[in-house]
């Protein structure tokens, strides 16, 4: 309870004293609806489209056409050639855009099931959201992945499958561990993301008609809301709950492995793991952020589900998670720095003196200084607008992270006299492709399925009550399971 | 003789090579898309998927260093050193090695050509018979004064061919040439040997048994004479003796490749190589305590360590290394006798050698041995005999030219004027291999085969230590419709009729070859004696080549030397400007290296630069002048002008610039054409008393270009070597 | 005597806990009564007993064979065909504790999803009982009742404040 | 009583145990950097040549690379002795365990690490991962460029196919390669050393840059053999190893100058 | 409309009509795989079972077998060797040899001969000591007497090489590493 409280304005007296009557009801869960009605909202958000929505989405569409599939296309006939890949930096933005978007995708695991265990209420509205970035984000994760091969049409030797060669994978290889993990969280994540989907489903199912009556109904299974469903249904909810918490930190500590276990200057360094993961978070966080305002912006109703509230707390936790990534940047930093190794000693000079320091810098002000500049201030988290710039800043931020520890930090090895700055080409492409294809899946996504979770907000609003104690209103919350 | 023959008719390709089988199978069985063909008749000597190797003779440069290639299936595979060759006993430069780049090199002139217009790409093929007439003709209907006969520099059979087929229609010689001879300055080299030993010779040095090398800028390591035999000369000076590991100091004005195996580097000033010799040779007979020879005597120190702007206290270091020394050798050669007073320095350097007394001694002077069946060594003309040349095509006083196995066009300054001598002659046929440049202003191509694909012999003209007849034979059946010049002109000089067929009534080049060898066929102190010719000349393509058992190498006598009185004055410089020029072959391309991919993608050794032209200048100078890395500058001489990108290079003399040679094509294949610059455009007409060309003597000024930067490829990293990816930040 | 199903609708949880407490007067039995809503619902607030299910067992099964699985993996497939790589052990167990472990959660989460599926008869497209208000939040109670004892039955939901009470068969939904 | 370090998991006893099979000696007093080796290992290795851009951008194919830094500045600069740089062949090759496919393993039959081109999927883990950046990678089809063809009758031609050595691999884009220490010499010579029922004798076979290099600054042979010239230089006092410190077992060693 | 054909799909016609069109479809995939891996038509159709009764050797025409990676296939002198001997070779009845053979000799044309055993070219594969090892032809190659035209047996790919190199190494621990070792085929 202790940590729901926190960001939970209602249950605090501490706030009531620090800025006078503030109305539990600017809460979305002491301002409840009926049922039908939020239903109908939902549906509504849903059903309604302007004629920009699909200029938008033309335009991606396009975008994805060409810089996605036909760039990567011609990469695949050339050769890797086209890209910028050379010898220092044998790796290029492809795991750059890798490691960003397994970190964008943590952020939706992060809220749907950490603040599910944590039972912290101000989640309901926004799970799916987030959960919705998840999956989509690792499935750019993937596609970057399979960029980066030489050989991709080969990519099925990576898996253990029985063949003729009666060879099998390495499974020394962190490379090996790292496709496993994110196998596993690929699978959890869209079955998780889809679980509490199917009320919702089957809500759409009962109120829509033709074809998306059709596809409703294929996704609803023929959920009913007996009570059997509702059993099984929340049992593997709160597994999937616990479960996929673990298998969310191992994948992207099993992603700094990948640098860590080599043996590179920069790269070789224990604390990588929690370093990588809670920069993981601060991304993702910044993400949740632009997300939750553009579909306040841009989605009808939406401003009765997120209010600012949700974003005051999202930008706490992103201050949160922004001190917690500064303790572990600096203790990666000081340690290299401190050792006095000469090839790290290089290195250092080179992030920070070398053609690439600006990004260095940038990295430092939009992950460390601009959050904690901004983030304590209650106006501006409350506003979605600036909240979501932060994010976007801190997203540029962990961009440039990653960019300083792949292709930049490849240049300086132990062998001077091949020191060589990496220059990206076709990579520029097929990241804007990517970029395109994740908003793409968004905006569909979007007008296919329910983004909000409306039986989730209806438990939750049964749950909270006002109780009268003495002269006022005391939010209380009742424990259902 | 017919085995040979039908050898060759019977090395055949296989159609479709398991190589290109290979390419095509990349990933999978694709047993579909491959046919086996297999032999009409099984040549001797070759077996299904197993090698087969020839002996025969390197013809990238003059050195003439034996090779074994490695065949299979009629292809060459790859270039081995022949160890039984005294040159080069099994080892092959970078350049040899690139030799099959040249066999399978996809712009080789492919049959004879006929060109209607000079210098323009469009040609009509003409068959053999009928080039055989032209040759025939061309031979038959001039006045014998007015045919000349420009080759290559090695010393090889076809030469032979033509000095006996000019003598027999009263022809004037031939003339050998190559742009290497100017850069080691050959001539003045023999012509120094003439004046002091009174016998015109290549001097041998002994560097392998010296313990002390002194190099007035001879780059032996890179092209100098024959660098395989002197690379391994120096191995052994360095490694040779576990007792003791030779000291090795360079003096030069840019630290060549050389120069960087060096122990001591002494960048002395331009032209100022005899008088520091002088000043040696001084301190050095002083500290022997014997007589100081006459020319030796009265030498102003002071001055010429002010003149050469070295130190006192290094002439007087090195100085006393060399008296204390066992056996130390003075070398000269390459840009310090390229100078107006290079004779002279020639001469001073090689008396030093007296000084010290190391002729005949082991790690001292010698004379190469001349070749057998040659009667006295044939140096390569040296710029003034080409002048001579030039001047009668000028006057028309020729009417054909005959070029083989040199691109003169390419390989001679423009201010020789040999472009516009070579368009006031009526007919110009050329042997070319490669469409190069003289080739693309020649009225006639007969391309010859490429050496791998080829019979003959070659003279080693110094190198080895006893006296060696380096031996070739095809290696491939011809690829193309290419015919051997030899042949050609034998089947034209039967054509023709009269003296010419009379002086060489030869069926073919092998028949000729013979007739060249027979006086070694019975000897006894050789590699090997034959009963009668065929086998010798079995033997000899056999082994590759025939040579003496056992060293014979005739030393100077030092007195001689020391007798003779030596002036040294300071070297003159063309042009004006405030740099010195130092044009340098390219250690890896070579004189004619452009075309071969590989030897463009090796990266130089001391720039490391790969594919391009580059202009060396020290840092300091470049920085006062606000150049950077990359930047294309002007380069301004009296005779003409280039523009190549900077490299900033941190051993050259601040008052001196450096260009390699070996790009800067116009022509010659799509590897080269077009492709950085040619620094001997920059060179004016001067020479030295022996007649080469001064190349080194030349004053450049240089312009920035603003704005134009040209990025050299390098291998060597900017940020690792120097620091660059920092300082722009 | 031929059993027919009533649908009773409710509003609120209470009066349903209500009816369902009244039909089991009535000596209907918990097997009789289906009670279906749009929100979960515990079992207790309406005194029904706790509904059975298999997800948690299937998820262990899942997560043991998963165990299994990462243990071949890691263990069993370079005994297949052993290829050295430098400085590594044939059998390493650092790795191993990765690899077992990301395949005991994969088939763990596997198995649960499955789980969910089977129990609850996924995907079910045949004709089943239904009222689409239910996913308004409303409570539908189905039961079986003696077909000539209806409007008794009928009668005893509107007095606990039934929205509406309706006989049903399946349909399409 | 003694502890297996094996079994407790010290590397080093792994790679202590064996000094390797083959193993390579190169006098840097003597290499005079003349790119010898370079060129012969291109053309027994079948190493496509990338053009000028690819090559300035780090993309060359060079198996082996002769490497000089600068010391002081002038006059008193100093270039540092040429070494020529190749693939290692560790003991304990970090480049081996990173590989998913199993691509680069160690043989152990002949002691030194492979690259087999067929199995790479192009990942670039292990050239990453290689502390001497002696693995090429192929970016691109080079020798399939047709600006190296001509075009006879219809179709394309390239003359250069005929030098390929047979031996060896050709390999296509996107796999990774390096030195093998011309491994198809040493099946070869073992192959006849075999049908004549006799062991390699030392000296008997050695790779295209030792056979090449005119200074004899490369000396090839078995380390096991202590009679062999290999191993007895390898014990020179002038030798060492580079980055021995990361425990890699580099089977070669420089002797440095003086 | 679309939901009619969805429940359509959902009836037993309709998964009956997916069922058959997913069997069509592999099917073709299938056939297509095959027709790629099918070698084309020999040049002449050359019999090897004849041969063989007639008491040919293998090595006779495939001598390279005993010394090296490739047995090679026999130049036309060879064959010319016999046939030019034989009467049947320029009987109109046999168009094989009096047609075929005939003019590729008169043609002095080299037979493109289709290869029917052969391994990728990544594959590093040595006759010699295989036979050294004492393996017969027909081990691999299958018994000639039995087919007309030559064909493979089995198909060549690692794990039937592995299969047999295991299989006769497993009593010798170092020839089981150096025939499983990759560097022995892979180079």
């Amino acid at each position: 309870m202790a940590v729901t409280s926190k960001y939970f304005p209602g249950a605090e007296k501490g706030h009531e004293t620090e800025h006078e009557e503030h109305d539990p009801r600017e809460s979305l869960m002491y301002d409840p609806k009926p049922r039908g009605e939020m239903n109908q909202m939902v549906m509504e958000s849903m059903l309604t489209t302007s004629c920009k929505f699909w200029v938008v989405f033309c335009m991606l569409a396009v975008l994805v056409a060409t810089c996605f599939f036909y760039a990567w296309g011609y990469m695949i006939a050339e050769g890797l050639g086209v890209a910028g890949v050379m010898r220092p930096s044998y790796w290029g933005i492809f795991l750059v855009n890798t490691v960003f978007w397994i970190g964008i995708s943590h952020a939706g695991t992060f809220i749907s099931a950490i603040l599910r265990v944590m039972k912290a209420e101000f989640r309901r509205p926004f799970t799916r959201a987030a959960e919705l970035m998840t999956t989509f984000g690792l499935i750019q994760a993937g596609a970057s992945i399979f960029m980066h091969l030489g050989r991709v049409w080969l990519a099925y030797w990576l898996f253990p499958i029985p063949n003729e060669r009666q060879l099998w994978p390495n499974f020394h290889s962190p490379l090996m561990w790292d496709l496993l993990a994110i196998t596993t969280y690929v699978l959890g994540s869209t079955m998780y993301l889809f679980l509490p989907l199917i009320p919702d489903l089957a809500m759409a199912r009962d109120r829509s008609t033709g074809w998306r009556k059709t596809f409703f109904k294929t996704l609803a299974l023929g959920f009913r809301g007996t009570e059997g469903e509702w059993r099984h249904l929340q049992t593997a909810m709160n597994i999937f709950a616990f479960a996929i918490i673990p298998v969310m930190f191992s994948v992207h500590t099993i992603v700094s492995w990948d640098f860590a276990m080599a043996m590179r200057p920069g790269w070789s360094s224990t604390v990588f793991g929690p370093y990588f993961v809670l920069g993981a978070l601060h991304s993702g966080m910044g993400a949740v952020a632009i997300v939750l305002c553009l579909m306040r912006a841009t989605m009808k109703h939406m401003d009765y589900f997120l209010r600012a509230e949700h974003f005051d707390a999202l930008g706490k936790l992103m201050m949160i998670v922004s001190f917690a990534y500064a303790y572990f940047f600096f203790n990666d930093y000081i340690v290299q720095w401190y050792g006095g190794d000469k090839w790290t000693d290089a290195l250092l000079h080179w992030l920070e003196e070398g053609p690439m320091a600006w990004m260095f810098y940038q990295l430092i002000f939009f992950n460390i200084v601009l959050p904690w500049l901004t983030l304590w201030n209650r106006k501006i988290r409350q506003n979605p607008w600036l909240l979501a710039l932060i994010g976007l800043l801190i997203n540029v931020g962990m961009y440039w992270e990653r960019y300083l520890i792949v292709p930049v930090m490849l240049t300086i090895n132990r062998m001077p006299f091949t020191w060589k700055l990496y220059e990206p080409r076709i990579e520029i492409f097929l990241t804007i492709g990517t970029f395109s294809l994740f908003l793409l899946f968004y905006l569909a996504a979007s007008r296919l399925i329910p983004l909000i979770p409306v039986w989730e907000v209806q438990e939750g609003q049964m749950t909270h009550s006002l109780r009268k104690v003495g002269k006022t209103q005391v939010p209380t919350i009742s424990e259902f399971e | 003789m017919s085995e040979n023959i039908s050898r060759r008719d019977f090395l055949k390709l296989a159609t479709v090579g398991a190589a290109t089988t290979a390419v095509l199978t990349g990933c999978g069985p694709a047993s579909r898309y491959i046919k086996r063909e297999p032999y009409m008749q099984m040549p001797e000597y070759t077996y299904n998927g197993l090698s087969t190797y020839y002996a025969t003779t390197c013809r990238e440069c003059a050195a003439g260093c034996g090779l074994i290639v490695r065949t299979m299936q009629g292809r060459a595979i790859k270039v081995e050193g022949n160890p039984n060759n005294p040159v080069n006993l099994g080892k092959t430069c970078a350049r040899g090695q690139a030799t099959l780049h040249g066999l399978y090199n996809p712009d080789r002139i492919t049959g004879p050509l006929q060109r209607t217009t000079r210098g323009e790409a469009a040609t009509e093929g003409l068959e053999w018979d009928a080039a055989l007439q032209v040759v025939g003709d061309a031979l038959n209907n001039n006045n014998p004064d007015e045919v000349a006969f420009l080759m290559g520099m090695a010393p090889d059979h076809l030469f032979d061919l033509v000095s006996d087929l000019a003598a027999s229609i009263g022809a004037p010689a031939p003339l050998r040439y190559g742009v290497l001879s100017m850069f080691e300055a050959r001539a003045t080299l023999v012509k120094a040997a003439e004046d002091l030993f009174g016998q015109a010779t290549l001097p041998f040095f002994d560097i392998g048994n010296a313990d002390l090398v002194l190099s007035f800028s001879a780059n032996f390591l890179e092209t100098w004479l024959s660098p395989i035999a002197y690379t391994r000369g120096f191995s052994k000076m360095r490694r040779g003796n576990p007792k003791r590991r030779g000291h090795f100091i360079q003096f030069e004005s840019r630290m060549s490749q050389t120069a960087a195996k060096s122990d001591e580097w002494i960048p002395i000033k331009p032209g100022t190589e005899g008088l520091v010799a002088l000043a040696i040779g001084r301190l050095v007979a002083e500290a022997k305590g014997g007589t100081v020879p006459s020319s030796f005597e009265n030498v102003n120190l002071e001055d010429i360590a002010s003149l050469a702007d070295v130190s006192m206290e290094t002439l007087e270091h090195i100085a006393q290394l060399v008296a204390e020394a066992e056996s130390p050798i003075m070398i000269p050669g390459g840009s310090a006798l390229g100078l107006n007073n290079g004779l002279q320095t020639a001469e001073t350097i090689l008396t030093l050698n007296a000084i010290v007394d190391n002729f005949g001694k082991a790690g001292g002077v010698f004379f190469s041995p001349l070749s057998p069946n040659e009667d006295e060594i044939h140096r390569p003309a040296s710029s003034q005999e080409m002048i001579e040349l030039i001047e009668k095509m000028k006057g028309g006083g020729v009417k054909v030219l005959f070029v083989h196995g040199l691109n003169p066009l390419f390989e001679l300054p423009k201010a020789l004027g040999f472009e516009d001598a070579l368009a006031s002659v009526p007919q110009v046929i050329s042997f070319a291999t490669f469409p190069d440049e003289t080739a693309l202003q020649a009225d006639y191509v007969f391309p010859d085969h490429h050496p791998l694909e080829s019979w003959g012999y070659q003279r080693v003209a110094t190198g080895a230590e006893q006296s060696v007849l380096s031996g070739a034979q095809p290696v491939v059946s011809p690829n193309y419709d290419t015919r051997a010049t030899a042949d050609v002109l034998l089947a034209a000089g039967q054509l023709a009729g009269g003296a010419v067929a009379q002086a060489l009534p030869f069926q073919d080049e092998i028949e000729f070859m013979q007739s060249k060898f027979a006086s070694l066929v019975s000897q006894v102190d050789g590699s090997f004696s034959a009963p009668e010719i065929n086998t010798f000349s079995a033997y000899f393509q056999q082994h590759g080549g025939w040579w003496k058992k056992s060293a014979e190498l005739a030393a100077p006598s030092a007195s001689d030397a020391l007798g003779k009185s030596i002036v040294v004055e300071q070297a003159q410089f063309a042009g004006e400007g405030e740099f010195f020029f130092h044009p340098f072959m390219s250690p890896t391309l070579g004189e004619a290296g452009a075309n071969k991919p590989w030897l463009q993608e090796l990266p130089d050794p001391t720039t490391t630069v790969m594919w391009n032209t580059w202009v060396e200048m020290n840092p300091e100078t470049a920085h006062e002048l606000h150049i950077e890395n990359d930047d294309v500058i002007k380069i301004i001489s009296e005779a003409g002008e280039v523009e190549a990108p900077v490299y900033l290079y941190p051993a050259i003399r601040p008052d001196t610039i450096a260009m390699p040679f070996g790009q800067g094509h116009t022509a010659y294949g799509r590897y080269a054409a077009g492709r950085g610059v040619n620094p001997i455009n920059l060179l004016g007409s001067h020479f030295n008393e022996a007649g080469d060309l001064a190349f080194a003597g030349m004053k450049v000024r240089i312009e920035k270009i603003e704005g134009k930067k040209q990025l050299l490829s390098r291998l060597e990293s900017r940020i690792g070597v120097y620091n660059e990816g920092l300082e722009e930040h | 005597m031929t059993d027919t199903t009533l649908l009773a609708l409710f509003e609120d949880i209470d009066p349903a806990a209500n009816a369902i407490e009244k039909l089991h007067e009535m000596g209907v039995g918990d097997s009789q009564i289906n009670v279906i809503s749009g929100v979960p619902i515990m079992h207790k607030m309406l005194g029904r007993p706790h509904p059975w299910t298999n997800v948690s067992r299937l998820a262990l099964g899942g997560a043991i064979a998963g165990f299994m699985f990462g243990l071949f993996l890691n263990f069993g497939t370079p005994a297949l065909y052993n290829v050295p790589v430098g400085g590594q052990y044939r059998f390493p167990v650092p790795p191993g504790l990765i690899i077992v472990f990301e395949m005991t959660m994969l088939f763990a989460l596997l198995s649960t999803f499955l789980g969910v599926f089977l129990d609850s008869y996924f995907p079910n497209y045949r004709p089943l009982e239904y009222v689409p208000e239910i996913s308004d939040g409303k409570i539908g109670i189905f039961f079986k009742y003696p077909v000539d004892e209806q409007e008794k039955f009928v009668d005893a939901m509107n007095q606990l404040g039934a929205e509406s009470v309706r006989p049903t068969e399946a349909q399409q939904l | 009583m003694s502890i297996d370090l094996n079994l407790v998991g010290a590397k080093g006893a792994i790679a202590q145990e064996a000094e390797g099979k083959w193993g390579m000696v190169i006098d840097q007093d003597v290499c005079t950097g003349c790119q010898a080796c370079v060129a012969a290992c291109a053309m027994e290795n079948n190493l496509s040549f990338v053009g000028e851009e690819d090559a300035g951008y780090g993309r060359t194919q060079h198996w082996i690379r002769i490497e000089r830094f600068w010391e002081g500045a002038y006059p008193e600069v100093k270039s540092t002795p040429f070494q020529p740089m190749l693939c290692q062949q560790c003991g304990s090759a970090p480049c081996e365990p990173v590989c998913p496919v199993f691509a680069s393993v160690h043989s152990q039959s002949q002691d030194i690490n492979l690259q087999v081109y067929n199995r790479c999927v192009g990942t670039r883990y292990c050239a990453n991962n290689c502390p001497y950046q002696v693995r090429q990678f192929n970016y691109r089809d080079y020798h399939l460029d047709p600006i190296h063809a001509n075009e006879v009758d219809g179709q394309l031609v390239y003359p250069f196919h005929n030098q390929f050595n047979p031996d060896v691999t050709v390999r296509r884009r996107g796999v990774m390669e390096k030195c093998t220490f011309c491994i198809q010499r040493i099946h070869k010579a073992e192959d006849t050393a075999k049908s004549q029922g006799r062991e390699v004798v030392d000296g008997e076979m050695v790779p295209a840059c030792a056979q090449a290099c005119p200074s004899n600054a490369i000396t090839f042979g078995r380390l096991d053999d202590p009679e062999s010239l290999v191993s007895q230089m390898a014990h020179d006092e002038r030798g060492f190893k580079h980055l021995e410190e990361l425990n890699t077992m580099p089977r070669i060693t420089y002797l440095k100058e003086g | 409309m679309i939901r009619n054909f969805f429940e359509w799909v959902m009836g037993p016609m309709g998964r009956i009509a997916v069922l058959i069109t997913a069997l069509s479809l592999f099917s073709l995939a299938a056939f297509g795989i095959y027709q790629t891996q099918v070698p084309p038509e020999q040049p002449i159709q050359f019999p090897h079972n004849l041969h063989v009764r007639l008491g040919v050797q293998c090595l006779y025409c495939h001598p390279g077998a005993l010394r090296g990676p490739s047995p090679g296939l026999p130049t036309q002198t060879k064959c010319w060797g016999c046939h030019q001997q034989i009467a049947k070779t320029f009987d109109p009845n046999f168009p094989e040899l009096s047609e075929k053979l005939v003019g590729y000799i008169e043609r002095n044309e080299p037979i493109p001969w289709v290869p029917v055993s052969q391994v990728p070219d990544f594959v590093h594969f040595t006759h010699r000591p295989h036979i050294a090892a004492g393996l017969n032809c027909e081990n691999c190659h299958g018994d000639m007497t039995q087919v007309e035209i030559a064909e493979n047996p089995q198909v060549m790919n690692m794990g039937w090489c592995l299969n047999c190199h295991k299989s006769r190494a497993a009593d010798d621990p170092e020839k089981f590493t150096k025939l499983t070792d990759c560097g022995t085929c892979h180079y």
